[in-house]
């Protein structure tokens, strides 16, 4: 018999998509039964009042958790967002139910051994409940106790050999594609990348420092299927500076219908016999790309990198062997200023271990943010106001054409003072003597 | 219950203290057929929706099952998940970016038994725990955020509309049907976690009421100046107001410049902006973060509000389904939505779907909002 | 003899374009010489000093013209710019050296007695120089004294019944195509609307009541030769709704190279055999046509009537019957805030004189911006500042899907409080009681 | 020279006042087959460069041949020019939006004999009067300003350049084997008289210092809050400062905000900001006005600064000169010159034209510069 009756929930239970009620429902059932006697540390029934608080929004249509207070471990600085019920006495169970975060390992491959053990720390010590993952990519442990953070931190590191992640000011916890594990399109190790830099900065991850947060994210190839360029402030994504590797017999496979088009993507409908001139060659954005039967070309100066064509015959095309990445600088959601996706700041980088070249660039950027940015003042933003030149000026970059879309339709020219002759100071008397008042 | 250490000393927090580990190595929890051939895949293939076929340079095969998950997750699920790894992937499986689950093993009859498995499970509410699915030309699971299950400022609830959603989404779920893959999100609030702003359908909960101002704590809850500063219209300013006879600091609001972000709120906790009956969802369509073919691409806003409507949001369930069905009807093949409404114009985008366009969609935020209007005789009448 | 060497300006003789040095040193020389023994009420020798100034720019590369003073007609608050040299010893003849902005005849057909007439008062009274014409449309009479002003606009009015033009915070001078006059694709007679808004609107044209200036043109067709949509903050451009009218036969004459293409515009070289899928079809920017070999065919509900396939076989395709005009506001040179185009705001009215309904959203403009505008603000910067939707307000237009390129992508949605049930005015004590502090 | 009244009276002005009259009207000058054939018009092709035929429903047909004209005119000139009007055309001529003059006749051998008067006629200087030209895919005559010699603003001479890029492009103004029409504006500074903004090449005058400040006279000339709120940079400020022992109200200036557009000098004249060595012009590319195939767009900055060098600008003349050869090799039929840009991507126009891609060409003036960047890994290298 449930603590509550949640008929608004209840009716998300049916319909054939996997049902957060049900699952909180089954978690409330496993922890009132209680059968393997778990000595649990906060209420037993936290997962009743969860469904008990969202039944009440659902009423209210309104939330029922408050501003989270500064709750934490000890010598960091994030990893815990504090979370409150505004109906406490209704609801005991969540009145304080805050939110460890915890760092995924890149690519979020997982064991049973380590996902039990974290299954096991959670039942304790917290309300059963998480999320796999958060927005930003980490495992998110779902409501606890003060008193519990510390414990629950001592066995995630002791016994899982695996540390928080960040909330607050700084770096937020980096996250990769599954990159080269189980992708021909990765242009390099995505995983590695991500995995040592996040060991490099574990301060900068702990420790808030920046003006606002920071986040770092990997994607092997353009297809940019871990979103960095749309979601993360420094977005290093895959790409290759010499020919697309083409196949012609496989190309003439594609063709015959020997293979399915698009790795077999559209086999849910009949789109008709593959056409791959109209199918790939007049998609090519930059039109670099012919076919006259019997062999597939492509102007490598004139090829933009999409993807559509090798997404299209993953058989016959494959990406280049120079390979590297693009680096591109400051995506952000709308909050405050309008939402951003990363700028072009680095067209290529290699991307070999120990990452030398990358953390560079990432150096650069934070001391200059760290000294310019405004409090709570996203990177992107640091660039709208200072200017992209700004940002090419700080990390030693010079200006080139694929730094824009198109150049600046106004007139507005900044000059340095430098590339003036005579400079800015200039002689008033002799300027009245040419020209009378 | 009884306080169980877990053999940390207050008393003394340094003391065999591990910390800055960071997360596990990424390569301990490969599957061996990942592990073996790591980097040296050749291509892959969609065998059927939510099934992989991944092939090696060795001649190895990784099939990966897929199923879609929901984010909020007990541990007696992931236990299960754990158990259907242990008795089919050596113990091993993933999720990806939009928190669906991935099995891989190396054989074919493998796939199809585990496939199998994962499709016969259902909760006792009758819904499917596993259903394989979300891949190609079909709609993967929708990214989310908290709503409100666990997030202090958000204008809809999270979990209850995706699963709505989802419900109405679920054979686009399972098939490959559409012009070009359709990625969803939600946020339940402009905050955006998640790339909501890059999606083909993103869904975002907005306010609509300018924020109360709880005078007589706005000066003990919050930095009355950095609230003022959040504010990206200049709304909120300071103010002295004579509160139960004493002259105290607190905040006004200039309510028609107010556009109900919610970013002094989450600021200052005086600000309470919330509300049954203001509150709701804005339809957003057509971002895209991939390069392929055209460039990345923001969202845009085609409907500016529906209704709240727990505990199934049905408007917002139809109006989102209604899109999709007229998406998939009139767009070319490999078409991403926003290309499509691009290639045809906006203006026959709604024509099309027969979405009401209202002043709500036309962009007034700051100097950018002009590069927005129609600077062209070009338009269908 | 010259009064000033000018070698430099002396290099601007050869080559095969117009010389304006030759001009003005014929001019120069005729004034010299004045063998109609003319009055010169002005220096004889203002075009000397005109190149003498003129050379010195061409040493200082700096120009030596100061700000004008305030001159004009009596009555009038612009038509008149002042301007002074700023070496008046030097140059004498150009020491005060006024222009007249003076009402050019829409479209810009003269005769020759009214020219002849014109030049008569401007030998006489002034530096016998002009710009044929100024960059908003006016004749420009250049250089001339203050004197001279009230004389020459008795001149202009009684003997040539002409009229000043507009400069300052006014409606200046409207400028239209030639249109219906020698044009197939005009779709209604621009001259006619300028004319008649230009009469309508004297007093706001003499007397400056604006926050800036405010320019009307006026294009026949989307082609824009007179460029109303970039260059004016009100710009009437032709358009029309029903089918564009073809001639297959003169089609099949266009494609068996019989007729010329784009009206033989591209006779200057060899560009092959005119393909009409390649050069017509396959460019249409909406993909509205349809050439099957012997058959053209246009889905008017997709044509965005950009005139290519008009302008290309201008003897098969014409525009259509049911003929009006867009109005897009808002257009400006980058000062200050950078440079706008018209945006659409009027998708179609009807252009029958005495134009009504376009004078209607004219005064409601003009109502909105002389009240809301800011001093130097032209109304594309008010409308920047004070959102499209204000304009839709005004105007009474309701917002429709032309009006957007796309839709906004941000969701910083403004609500009107009558569109939100319950208002604005909430319980702050209701809502405490549902929420604890 | 005596006064000479037009009989105006000065003491009693309005006596006879004949005011608010506006233009003449426009029909009062059509030429016979203008006014017989009004609104009639059927079709029209181009002969051969500067000569049209536009051909009337009622078989009549106008032939207009169309000459070069400097913007900046003498009555000598303009009576030169109804001499011909008389001799060929009625009395009869007009100006096109580009300066041009035209002249129209009704039948072909009308046409040939006035095309070869205007062909004919001469400077002295050796420069020809009316050159026939200026139609089709060709180089219409130049738009532009005044220049040094009339404008008390300017960063650059207008007739002068414009004679000099006339000269180096007279072939293109005779002939039409440019893939598109070529429209080219000059301004003299960045106030654009002139669709400077929307050209396929635009010239346009720039400074490069800030202002200096004449502290003894800007409280005498200048309203300083003018001033002051003129700067879009907000560079520009109110200060008091020591001046002969007094102090003064007077302007002060951020230097590193200031991009010298001049509009504070406009505002005020104790600002003076034009300099010899600092001056110069920018080129911007690719701009149109028509609606055709794509919609209008703005021309974009690809040369940040050529310094003046009168008397003929070579470094100008042959930057023009050659972005025109490159355009002209390269674009397909049809494609204006930003058409062409933006099909080829602008990294291709800066490595086929060889032009130098500097930091000044990169937006940075206020929000919408952002969407200048590169969102993309889309590029070519």
């Amino acid at each position: 018999m449930a603590k509550f009756a949640t008929p608004q929930l209840d009716q998300l239970e049916s319909g054939p998509w996997p049902s957060f009620v049900s699952d909180i429902k089954q978690e409330a059932a496993q922890r009132a039964a209680n059968a393997k006697n778990i000595e649990y540390q906060i209420p037993v029934d936290a997962p009743e009042d969860l469904l008990g608080v969202l039944e009440l929004s659902y009423n209210d249509k309104e939330t029922h958790w408050k501003h989270g207070g500064i709750v934490g471990v000890f010598g960091y600085g994030g990893g815990v967002i504090g979370r409150y019920c505004d109906q406490p006495e209704m609801f005991p169970g969540v009145a304080h139910f805050h939110t460890l975060r915890v760092a995924q390992p890149s690519g979020k491959y997982y064991n049973s051994t380590f996902l039990r053990g974290l299954c096991d720390i959670w039942d304790m010590r917290g309300s059963g409940l998480t999320n796999m993952h958060g927005s930003t990519g980490d495992i998110v442990l779902l409501g606890t106790q003060t008193v519990q953070l510390e414990e629950i931190f001592h066995e995630l590191t002791h016994n899982l050999k695996v540390d928080l992640g960040g909330s607050g000011s700084n770096l937020r916890t980096p996250e990769a594609c599954l990159g080269q594990s189980r992708c021909e399109y990765a242009c390099y190790n995505t995983q590695d990348m991500c995995y040592q830099l996040t060991m490099d900065y574990q301060d900068e991850l702990h420790r808030p420092a920046f003006p606002y947060k920071f986040k770092f994210k990997f994607d092997g190839c353009p297809n940019g299927c871990v979103c960095a360029m749309a979601r993360s402030d420094f977005a290093v994504v895959g790409t290759w500076k010499d020919d697309i590797k083409i196949d012609q017999e496989a190309v003439k496979a594609y063709v015959a219908g020997e293979f399915s088009p698009n790795a077999g993507a559209h086999s849910g409908r009949d789109w008709g016999k593959f056409d791959l001139q109209k199918e790939v060659v007049d998609l090519c954005p930059s039109q670099c790309m012919k076919w006259d039967g019997s062999k597939l070309s492509i102007r490598t100066a004139d090829c933009v990198r999409c993807m559509h064509c090798i997404n299209t015959m993953p058989r016959a095309l494959h990406i280049g062997d120079e390979r590297g990445a693009s680096i591109l600088v400051g995506a952000k959601a709308p909050v405050v200023d309008g939402a951003q996706m990363g700028s072009l700041l680095v067209p290529f980088v290699s991307c070999e271990a120990p990452y030398d070249d990358v953390k560079e660039v990432i150096e650069k950027i934070w001391d200059w943010w760290m000294e310019e940015g405004k409090n709570r003042e996203r990177v992107g933003e640091t660039m709208k106001r200072l200017s992209f030149q700004k940002l090419l000026e700080v990390t030693d970059t010079p200006a080139a054409a694929y730094h824009v879309k198109e150049p600046r339709s106004n007139p507005y020219i900044f000059f340095k003072e430098e590339e003036v002759p005579g400079g800015w100071d200039r002689d008033l008397a002799a300027y009245r003597k040419r020209h009378q008042r | 219950m009884a306080f169980i250490s877990s053999g940390y000393n207050p008393a003394k927090p340094m003391e065999g203290r591990i910390s800055d580990i960071g997360p596990r190595k990424y390569d301990e929890f490969f599957p061996p057929v990942i592990k073996n051939n790591f980097g040296k895949w050749l291509y892959h293939e969609i065998l059927e929706p939510g099934v992989l076929m991944h092939v090696a340079e060795s001649g190895d095969k990784c099939y990966t099952v897929r199923v879609g998950g929901t984010r909020t997750m007990s541990v007696t699920h992931i236990r299960e998940l754990c158990d259907i790894a242990d008795k089919f992937c050596n113990g091993c499986l993933r999720w990806t970016t939009r928190s669906n689950i991935e099995f891989m093993v190396d054989s074919e009859e493998g796939m199809k038994a585990l496939r199998d498995e994962l499709n016969s499970r259902t909760f006792d509410g009758g819904s499917f725990k596993f259903p394989v699915g979300g891949t190609g030309a079909g709609i993967s699971n929708m990214v989310h955020t908290q709503g409100w299950i666990h997030c202090h400022t958000p204008a809809t609830d999270a979990s209850g509309p995706v699963k709505a959603v989802m419900d109405a989404l679920f054979d686009d779920f399972k098939s490959m049907r559409l012009p070009a893959p359709m990625r969803i999100a939600l946020a339940c609030c402009i905050n955006m976690c998640g790339a909501v702003h890059c999606s083909d359908i993103g869904l975002v909960g907005i306010h609509r009421k300018p924020p109360m101002i709880d005078h007589e704590w706005t000066d003990q809850l919050c930095e009355i100046p950095l609230a003022v500063s959040a504010c990206p219209t200049a709304a909120v300013r300071p103010t002295k107001i004579e509160h139960d006879g004493k002259k105290i600091n607190s905040i006004a609001i200039k309510e028609d410049r107010c556009m109900y972000c919610g970013n002094c709120y989450t600021m200052c906790p005086a600000l309470p902006i919330s509300d049954g009956e203001g509150d709701g969802v804005a339809i957003m369509v057509g971002g895209k973060v991939s390069n392929r073919i055209s460039m990345p691409k923001f969202s845009k806003v085609v409907v500016g509000y529906i209704p709240n409507e727990p505990p199934r949001w049905p408007t917002l369930t139809k109006t989102v389904k209604h899109i999709i069905e007229v998406y998939a009807a009139n767009a070319n093949k490999y078409e991403r939505l926003g290309d499509w409404a691009e290639r045809i114009g906006w203006e026959s985008f709604f024509k099309l779907t027969g979405l009401e366009f209202t002043h709500h969609l036309i962009d007034d935020f700051r100097d950018p909002a002009y590069y927005t209007w129609r600077q062209s005789t070009q338009f269908k009448f």
